[in-house]
């Protein structure tokens, strides 16, 4: 059973990998188990400032899912190019996901340009999605010509490869999608989270600080399945899947949809230990269905 | 930290709404009392943290307060069953500083871990006053446990229907005992009157709504003096650090 | 406890609904229970002509939700209103909820005005939202203009009030909402089913014979809630909540985020008691939190 | 329709991946054989339809096969459990029709259902023959059942292990048994061939992904000459009316 798979040219030794928000900058998991395990690592939301994020309460929890407004807490790019990084690629020996974030091009460009100088950096992951954050992160991915500007700009100055992370709270998402592979991008990420809330029944108001936050868990994975599907269908850029994904079977139900690699967020929460079960549980799933190379089933339901 | 599945051994109703689950396992993950279990309830997609109230080489005593459905399905949990823990999360109380007769404040369900920090200061050679704050009577738990240590212990309700009538304060003035720090978890109220009453410096323990308790989402961060840190994993916080908005 | 309510200047016994799709007409469910019980029935959405509907599978499960694609089989307004109706009518003697669907504006505009001749229907619900059929559904809810332009053309032959339930697969639901309201709506109901998938890994291809389908349940819940929210904060008209809901908590949830009156959809499906249960479980919860009359938490939470 | 809470009295494996499963409640709106339930599996949305096999006053026997997640569930489900059922679903098999000398079709999972039929044949004075299909002979399962009713029983496997060698339309041919109807349940291609090969009406029994089951969705239609049917409600159709595409 072959478990290999590649990211815009970068080969994986598997398709797993903790998506950004849900795993830091790797340290808080490495005492869990060897993270070299990983197929790679989407590391936390980075932005050109260090933030604090939203006022607490930041998670709220829902059924077969929760809410995060974390609001994108991160020490600055700075911060996270001088020390994360170097700290990270002690402890992890492969390409790394960075995940970029803005609240202007600007801020875009300049942090994306920065992290695309790190060595261990593989991949810059243009997060145009973060439902968080007021002016910014969901607002340029909502719209396809925003999400194209922002890609061509960063693409432009970036040394690694381009992967747009789109927002699925969009009436089509294929509409930003082709935007942004016409302009440059090498790949797609999707889906981050949708946009939900909940409230508290004693007081009567939001449970969350921030009034609204992000949906992510095994509820999504239906609705991040199809945005895949329709996805691939149009582009011909590789996709990495995310949402509610927390078994080697629902690696293999998103790669059957077009994903060349998966993404894991909340699963690593609520089981720290989820992404190293899923990887090590790949062969057997992959035994049962009759798939030899991984790479076979990618898009084949298409 | 620690994730197994964890044997219940006695599961017991304290009070009206708080019970007292005993679970068998490693418990070597555990370095310090005030450090919090998680623990998944079946049909709830997030874990509930539960701070630890006694532990030794196999078993870890919790006590809780049903609040919510998760804590009322807990309930239903019977003797016997296996559950899901991540063990040993959270910073801890910090027993080695530099006091000798320390008060051990604590309000509702933020008595339970001051019930093994006790013993631990007992163990260091300290001196702790034990004040123990409820509404009323009937809610009161843990009582008898915190006697047998030999510390004094005084309790206060609110409703004046045992012990001294009123809060912590009033428990202090009318016993007149003298200290030189504290260690303090409970109501947010309660912790923030005694970060700002009490002269003396102390650590205090925090909660907020967490995602994962083990550091990983960033869900539960506050502010501290010396920076932004997580509750789950700075889940006890000098006094000196402390930042009440 | 007091758990009457109103919608649209019509009184209801109690908030629930069942939703449209998951109560047929009525039929089905009469032995169960004395549907009497219920605030109203809204019953399964109409056409002018026969339909039979999409090929199976036209169902599939997901974690905490299901998908279905059943493309609007119903027996063409004729049936409904010479058979259906009057047959509904004896076991059920409060107004009912029509929903109506169309594929064309013409089409739309013809059933529900006949539907609105109908003595026992309360309300007309324009169901421009179903996500099983191609041209038509939910490609009116999608587009402000469209919404507003079938709701406009609905209100000038309706002889009842008109309540447009809306699709949750938009980038931004108040502006549909608003566009609705302004074209003349008397209510909104949100959410219909969110566009979702799976695939059956046995045969490398989607579960359903449709491809996609429509995601109700459980998961939906936050992302119905956002929407009410949302719109509740914008407009003016009352809203029926709708997706996820399936206990009493649930209701009240949907109610102080600003719905008037809840549907209650997929819980009929795997409990067919659901809806009875959950208003009978309304007091006992209301009492807990402290609420006298239902009516008072409408929006309280905006 | 009953819905109710039903305690496993007996949970047994009956081959490789066909499990038995009996429970004890009220079977009171069962009213023919070829009716299902629909079980609630804890963590799964949707319940799972399950054909009765055999029911009396107080017991329902099913017989289930492993094919997926939920069924993978329910073989954990132990003796003394309860279990959350719609049962009497379906409109069941007809077994008033004029005929002596029906035929009784099964293969694999289609089988379970008509055990409880053939003794209502038996009842009714009819002299059913059964045949159940296999692939091979270690899949085998419900022939002693079947054997003990007193009746005539054929087995096939399509590998010739046990009994005749190939399908039903072997084990007709090889024993050239008389029959002037019949009943049958299994894989769709097995029904499409009976359907088209016999020469005698029967009743076919359909499966199809549901919603509910019990007519609320219509999740599960098919089209007949006599129009749409729900696969839930009208489970079993007479071999005049069905429509194959
Ligand atoms: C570090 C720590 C230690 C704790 N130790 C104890 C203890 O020893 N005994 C005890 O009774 N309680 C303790 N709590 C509080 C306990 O976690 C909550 O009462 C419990 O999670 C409520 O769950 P529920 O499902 O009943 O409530 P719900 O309101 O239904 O829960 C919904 C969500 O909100 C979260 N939540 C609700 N209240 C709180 C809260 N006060 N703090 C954090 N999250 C909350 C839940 O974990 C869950 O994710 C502790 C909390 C923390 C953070
Ligand atoms: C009226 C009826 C009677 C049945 N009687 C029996 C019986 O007596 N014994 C037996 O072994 N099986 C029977 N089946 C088939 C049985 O329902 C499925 O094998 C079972 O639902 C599979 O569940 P799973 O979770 O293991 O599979 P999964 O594939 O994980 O299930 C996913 C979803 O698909 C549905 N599904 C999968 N396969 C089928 C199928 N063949 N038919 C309908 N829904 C399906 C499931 O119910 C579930 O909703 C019957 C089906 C129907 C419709
Ligand atoms: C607590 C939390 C924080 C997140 N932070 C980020 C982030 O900084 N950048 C980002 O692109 N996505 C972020 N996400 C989204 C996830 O990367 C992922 O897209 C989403 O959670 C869906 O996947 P899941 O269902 O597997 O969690 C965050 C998610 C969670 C739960
Ligand atoms: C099987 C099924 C059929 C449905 N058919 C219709 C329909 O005909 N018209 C309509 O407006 N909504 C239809 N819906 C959507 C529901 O009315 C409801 O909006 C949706 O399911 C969300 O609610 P829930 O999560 O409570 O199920 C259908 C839903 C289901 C599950
Ligand atoms: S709860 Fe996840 S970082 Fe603290
Ligand atoms: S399964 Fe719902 S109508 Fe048949």
């Amino acid at each position: 059973m072959n478990i290999k798979t590649e990211l815009c040219g970068l080969p994986l030794d598997n398709p797993i990998i903790p998506a950004s928000g849900t795993f830091g900058f790797g340290q808080e998991y490495k005492d869990f188990y060897d993270l070299n395990i990983l197929g790679s690592i989407s590391i936390k939301g980075t932005t050109r400032e260090a933030r604090f994020g939203n006022p607490t309460p930041r998670i709220a929890e829902c059924k077969a899912g929760m809410l995060n407004a974390v609001g994108l807490q991160n020490p600055g790019v700075k911060a996270v190019v001088d020390i994360e990084l170097p700290e990270l690629k002690k402890i992890y020996l492969k390409p790394i996901v960075a995940n970029v974030c803005g609240f202007s091009l600007d801020e875009y460009v300049e942090v994306a340009q920065l992290m695309s100088e790190v060595e261990n950096v593989g991949w810059i992951e243009l997060n145009v999605s973060c439902p968080n954050v007021k002016h910014g992160g969901m607002s340029f991915g909502t719209d396809a010509c925003c999400a194209a500007e922002v890609t061509s700009a960063v693409k432009a100055v970036s040394k690694k490869p381009v992967i747009v992370k789109l927002s699925p709270n969009v009436t089509d998402i294929t509409e930003i999608a082709l935007a942004c592979q016409e302009a440059g991008a090498d790949g797609l990420c999707l889906i981050n989270t949708l946009l939900g809330m909940r409230l508290d029944l004693k007081n009567r108001k939001p449970l969350l600080a921030n009034v609204t936050g992000g949906f992510s868990g095994d509820a999504v994975f239906p609705i991040a399945l199809r945005m895949i599907y329709q996805t691939a269908k149009v582009c011909k850029i590789p996709i990495i899947g995310c949402g509610g994904v927390s078994t080697a079977r629902d690696v293999i139900e998103m790669m059957m949809a077009g994903a060349s690699a998966v993404q894991v967020g909340s699963a690593n929460l609520i089981n720290p230990f989820a992404s190293k079960e899923i990887i090590e549980a790949m062969p057997k799933e992959m035994k049962k269905l009759g798939i030899q190379n991984l790479t076979d089933i990618i898009g084949v339901a298409l | 930290m620690t994730k197994g599945l964890y044997l219940i051994i006695r599961h017991e109703r304290l009070t009206d709404n708080v019970y007292r689950l005993v679970v068998e396992g490693d418990t070597s993950s555990i370095l310090r009392s005030g450090q919090f279990v998680n623990i998944e309830i079946e049909r709830f997609y997030l874990r509930r943290p539960i701070s630890i109230s006694d532990y030794d080489g196999n078993t870890i005593s919790l006590i809780y307060k049903v609040v919510g459905e998760g804590t009322e399905a807990l309930t239903h949990y019977k003797e016997g069953r296996e559950i899901d823990l991540l063990v040993g999360l959270g910073n801890g109380f910090d027993t080695d500083t530099v006091c000798h007769k320390p008060l051990v404040i604590g309000g509702g369900v933020g008595i339970p871990p001051l019930l093994k920090l006790t013993k631990e200061l007992i163990t260091k050679d300290k001196q702790p006053t034990v004040i123990i704050c409820f509404n009323t009577k009937d809610e009161i738990f843990l009582y008898n446990e915190f006697k047998s240590l030999g510390v004094d212990v005084l309790v206060t309700t609110v409703d004046g229907s045992y012990g001294v009538k009123g809060f912590y304060s009033d428990a202090i003035k009318e016993s007149g005992i003298k200290y030189d720090y504290y260690y303090t978890c409970g109501p947010l109220a309660m912790l923030k009157d005694i970060h700002s009453t009490l002269s003396v410096q102390g650590q205090i323990s925090f909660e907020e709504r967490m995602g994962c308790g083990f550091g990983g989402c960033m869900g539960c961060s506050h502010k501290t003096k010396s920076g932004y840190k997580r509750v789950c994993t700075d889940t006890i916080i000098n006094s000196d650090e402390v930042l009440f908005d």
